[in-house]
């Protein structure tokens, strides 16, 4: 799937929640209890991306010129949203990557976490995700 | 008893919705919200007063000079002190870095902070150490959140030159006996200089610099229902003028030549450059506001919704509160077993509730508990019951979405 | 062509009474007056957005952040920089000190400054060279206000390391030609830092200071419309990272423990403490009402003032301009013959119009001019013609009254 | 004649001006040309006070018990204030100085002259009057 189809796919999958951001809520923990955890030996301090307060790892790799990530997060609701980001990357050309506006986190409702003053750093994730594809695909 | 109802209605923005819910607002120890007298006071001074002061012959400088000039005696004897031991800064921050970049002692002195102060009250010791050959001493604390106090007494030696030490700790709400420490420090060295960080204490008790017998105290407008930007110095007579510039400029001089400047004396040597005077017009009016209620009363109130909501939480299982039985102004800090600070932050948010959640500026006190940060809530005169219970009912149903 | 009329109702002090007269506010190189959009925005701060910034998680703190955050764009591209080359303080005196004592130069190093600098851009150089060994030299002016560009060039030596110097002369308002002066500086040594002081440029001209190619830019909120007790520090990129930090506090690390402090990049590391929130969201409100305006219009306005009082002015017999025939923004500084400034100032105050007259922190300058101060009248947008011949009509009776 | 009765007579010769201060400030203006100037011997560095703008010249001496003063200013409504206050001063004893309110001040309008925030210094020298008078009588 590209990576706008898994979009909509996350965007019909909150659809369901309406105004009910408990819901949503739970939901995304839901998802960021089941991300597939990175591999202690990952979770360096190079991989680490510091918020303010959460803290995320990440690990990026390439196989057959699509990029994979793993990650963790120490906050279960950062992890969620780390959980849909790679979702929505995952097995996708550095390129697509790259290009790749994220206009679904807007949509579902989820927008004040990218935000660029967020505590949680989830902005820098997605620069440095974006930076890493660049980078394993040269 | 204080009317809560018409206390609130003089918080515009109390009428605030958040996510659809009542705001509730309980991150007062970062800041505190504006009364109605305030905001009012900005708007009369910029439609009717503004003019730069000090100097002007005309009569909006000269009326604005009185403004200010009467705002630096009404600060004053809010906190018992002389017009004169008043400096105007713009905030705590600054006028720590004032006192430490200024004090004329030797190279290799030892500064002794405490284990729970804020960055503000130990970066610029650290880095006066750093640059100086200095040597920064901690007076540790006890799982309950109180100082060892006998152990400050064996850190001081012959070269300490500097204890400077929170009246509350912004994180855990602690009240430090300072009165009791200041005897201390100056019965056994009466040339060691004690500043007292007030950030935390002036907006919820009533404070007498002359009896606590400090030599600096500093505390920001903002935090006690003033406008941003700017906060106060007290300097203890006599010990100004000797006090070093960090920062110079228009209005502190008498005469100038590119030879030689001549300074004036007294609190105006320290405030270069146009000060901000909307603020500390600001700031007086503030106190006013405080002392109308009584600063007695204010300590009262937000000592209940403090006891109310430690109740509470202790009730909540997995709830940790920490300094929970030490003797506190109204800030709580706690956590939840398994929970990061920072989800039940978010949560809590949503439900209209804001309190901070992250280390507030208290790294070292963060390690000494071993964790990365707390929740924090923090009270004001505004703040009620009703919004404990809101509180309460938003973080059990935070802590079940997320379990 | 500006509508005068529309620009006047914007601002609720001109509706001012002074001795029963309308106040005529000619003193706005002291300070401008506010626009309803500027004040209005600090009662919107304050009764609906206020909140600590940049550690929050909830929402009120969030967008405070973004307001704070979002003012900084506003600034930049104001004066045509990069957002990160932006730091706020809390004023132009403010910024100067911070470069002053921020500056990794060798003991011994030369300052140049000019005959004509306001205080704020003197005594921080000065204090730096008592304490450094260093030495200050002075661009001598002539009598007509320019400065001797060409004895500059003499001044400096290989161990010149700044040239600080106004853009506008804050007594005179003679525009000096930086871009000029910058370039020459920089063929000749590229490695000398430039200090520009824009404290009377910004509120008045268009300003880039890319194009500039200064290293660091200066200016005052409050002197372009904008709440007191904030201003701006502008640093080009790469320079920042270098300066040593005099001012040290929450919200400019990473992590600190009592060891060692890691301080972050960019201008948060110089904005110790809780910064004035209000006053920058008020600025970069004042930015956008210049900006309505168009800075070239304001320019052309406050020029044909300058252009009639001038001529008015000397048609009065007694009267000497200085700098008279210079190219200037819209100050004009004056004497009459035989009378003291004061006693001119005094009477004009009586008649509404509010002029400043005294040394204008400027006492070398004074020196130069062998007087003890001037009469300054200085416009702003929203002053009109009208105003200059009440101003003209008052001068002509005081000094009858004097006589 | 006492102090109040100086004062008395001052405020009687202002009230005829009543609302027209131009003329108020003319009879201030030629008070202070009338001032007998003090010896340029006497212009020193110690006998100044400085107000940020105009500067005042104070010679106090003492004559029988009574207290003479001369003075100068360079500005020549400072000049008229001077002279009131000398003319309220001259010739009364320390104690009678020391215990003096100068209503009369506020009450021929020319009150802001004295507050403490202007910028000519006439505070500055009635308190050095009193001070000189302590000084002198002791
Ligand atoms: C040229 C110049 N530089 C510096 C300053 C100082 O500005 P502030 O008082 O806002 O710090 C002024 C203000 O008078 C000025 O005109
Ligand atoms: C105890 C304490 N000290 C210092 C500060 C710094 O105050 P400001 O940010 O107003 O400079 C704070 C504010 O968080 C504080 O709580």
């Amino acid at each position: 799937m590209s990576i706008e189809e898994i979009e909509n796919e996350i965007i019909q999958e909150f659809e369901i929640f309406g105004d009910d951001w408990e819901g949503k809520y739970e939901h995304l923990i839901d998802l960021g209890k089941s991300l597939p955890i990175i591999n202690q030996e990952n979770k360096t301090e190079e991989n680490i991306i510091k918020g303010c307060q959460s803290r995320v790892w990440l690990n990026s790799a390439i196989k057959n010129g699509k990029i994979f990530f793993t990650a963790d997060s120490d906050a279960i609701i950062t992890k969620g949203m780390v959980a849909l980001m790679i979702r929505v990357f995952n097995g996708q050309s550095a390129k697509d990557i790259v290009e790749a506006k994220l206009e679904f986190i807007n949509k579902i409702g989820l927008k004040e976490h990218l935000s660029p003053t967020r505590a949680n750093g989830l902005l820098s994730m997605v620069n440095r995700m974006k930076l890493d594809a660049i980078k394993l695909s040269q | 008893m204080i009317d809560s109802k018409h206390i609130r209605e003089q918080f515009p923005i109390l009428n605030k919705r958040i996510n659809n819910n009542s705001l509730v607002y309980f991150d007062n120890g970062a800041t505190t919200q504006k009364p109605k007298v305030v905001i009012d006071s900005v708007v009369k001074y910029y439609s009717e007063q503004n003019a730069n002061i000090h100097r002007g012959v005309h009569t909006l400088s000269r009326e604005a000079t009185e403004l200010f000039e009467s705002a630096r005696q009404t600060v004053s004897s809010f906190i018992n002190s002389k017009t004169e031991e008043i400096i105007f800064t713009s905030g705590t921050t600054d006028s720590i870095n004032i006192v430490a970049n200024g004090l004329d002692i030797p190279k290799g002195s030892e500064i002794i902070v405490s284990q729970m102060e804020h960055h503000s009250n130990i970066l610029p010791w650290q880095l006066w150490c750093e640059r100086n050959n200095g040597k920064l001493k901690v007076i540790p604390i006890n799982r309950d959140g109180t100082l060892q106090i006998k152990k400050l007494e064996s850190l001081i030696t012959h070269n300490t030159a500097v204890v400077a030490l929170t009246h509350v700790s912004n994180t855990l709400g602690v009240i430090n006996p300072v009165n009791e420490i200041i005897q201390k420090v100056k019965a056994i060295d009466q040339r060691i200089l004690v500043l007292i960080d007030g950030a935390q204490s002036v907006p919820h008790m009533s404070i007498d610099v002359k009896n606590m017998d400090c030599d600096f105290f500093v505390f920001s407008g903002h935090k006690m229902y003033a406008p941003t930007g700017c906060g106060v110095l007290y300097v203890k007579k006599g010990l100004m003028d000797q006090l070093k510039l960090s920062k110079t400029g228009g209005g502190t001089i008498k005469t100038v030549s590119f030879e030689r400047t001549e300074y004036v004396n007294g609190p105006l040597r320290f405030e270069a450059g146009t000060p901000n005077i909307e603020a500390v017009v600001g700031l007086a009016k503030a106190c006013e506001f405080m002392n109308s209620i009584g600063v007695n009363n204010i300590s009262e109130h937000e000592h209940s919704l403090l006891v109310y909501a430690q109740n509470e939480l202790r009730a909540i299982e997995g709830v940790e509160i920490y300094a929970d039985h030490s003797n506190k102004a109204a800030v709580i800090s706690f956590n939840v077993k398994g929970q990061h600070p920072f989800d039940v932050g978010t949560l809590l948010d949503k439900y209209g509730v804001a309190i901070r959640t992250d280390h507030h500026c208290t790294q070292p006190l963060m390690n000494y508990y071993g964790i990365q940060g707390t929740i924090r809530a923090s009270f004001a005169i505004y703040n009620v019951k009703e919004e404990i219970d809101i509180f309460i009912e938003a973080l059990k149903k935070g802590i079940k979405l997320l379990s």
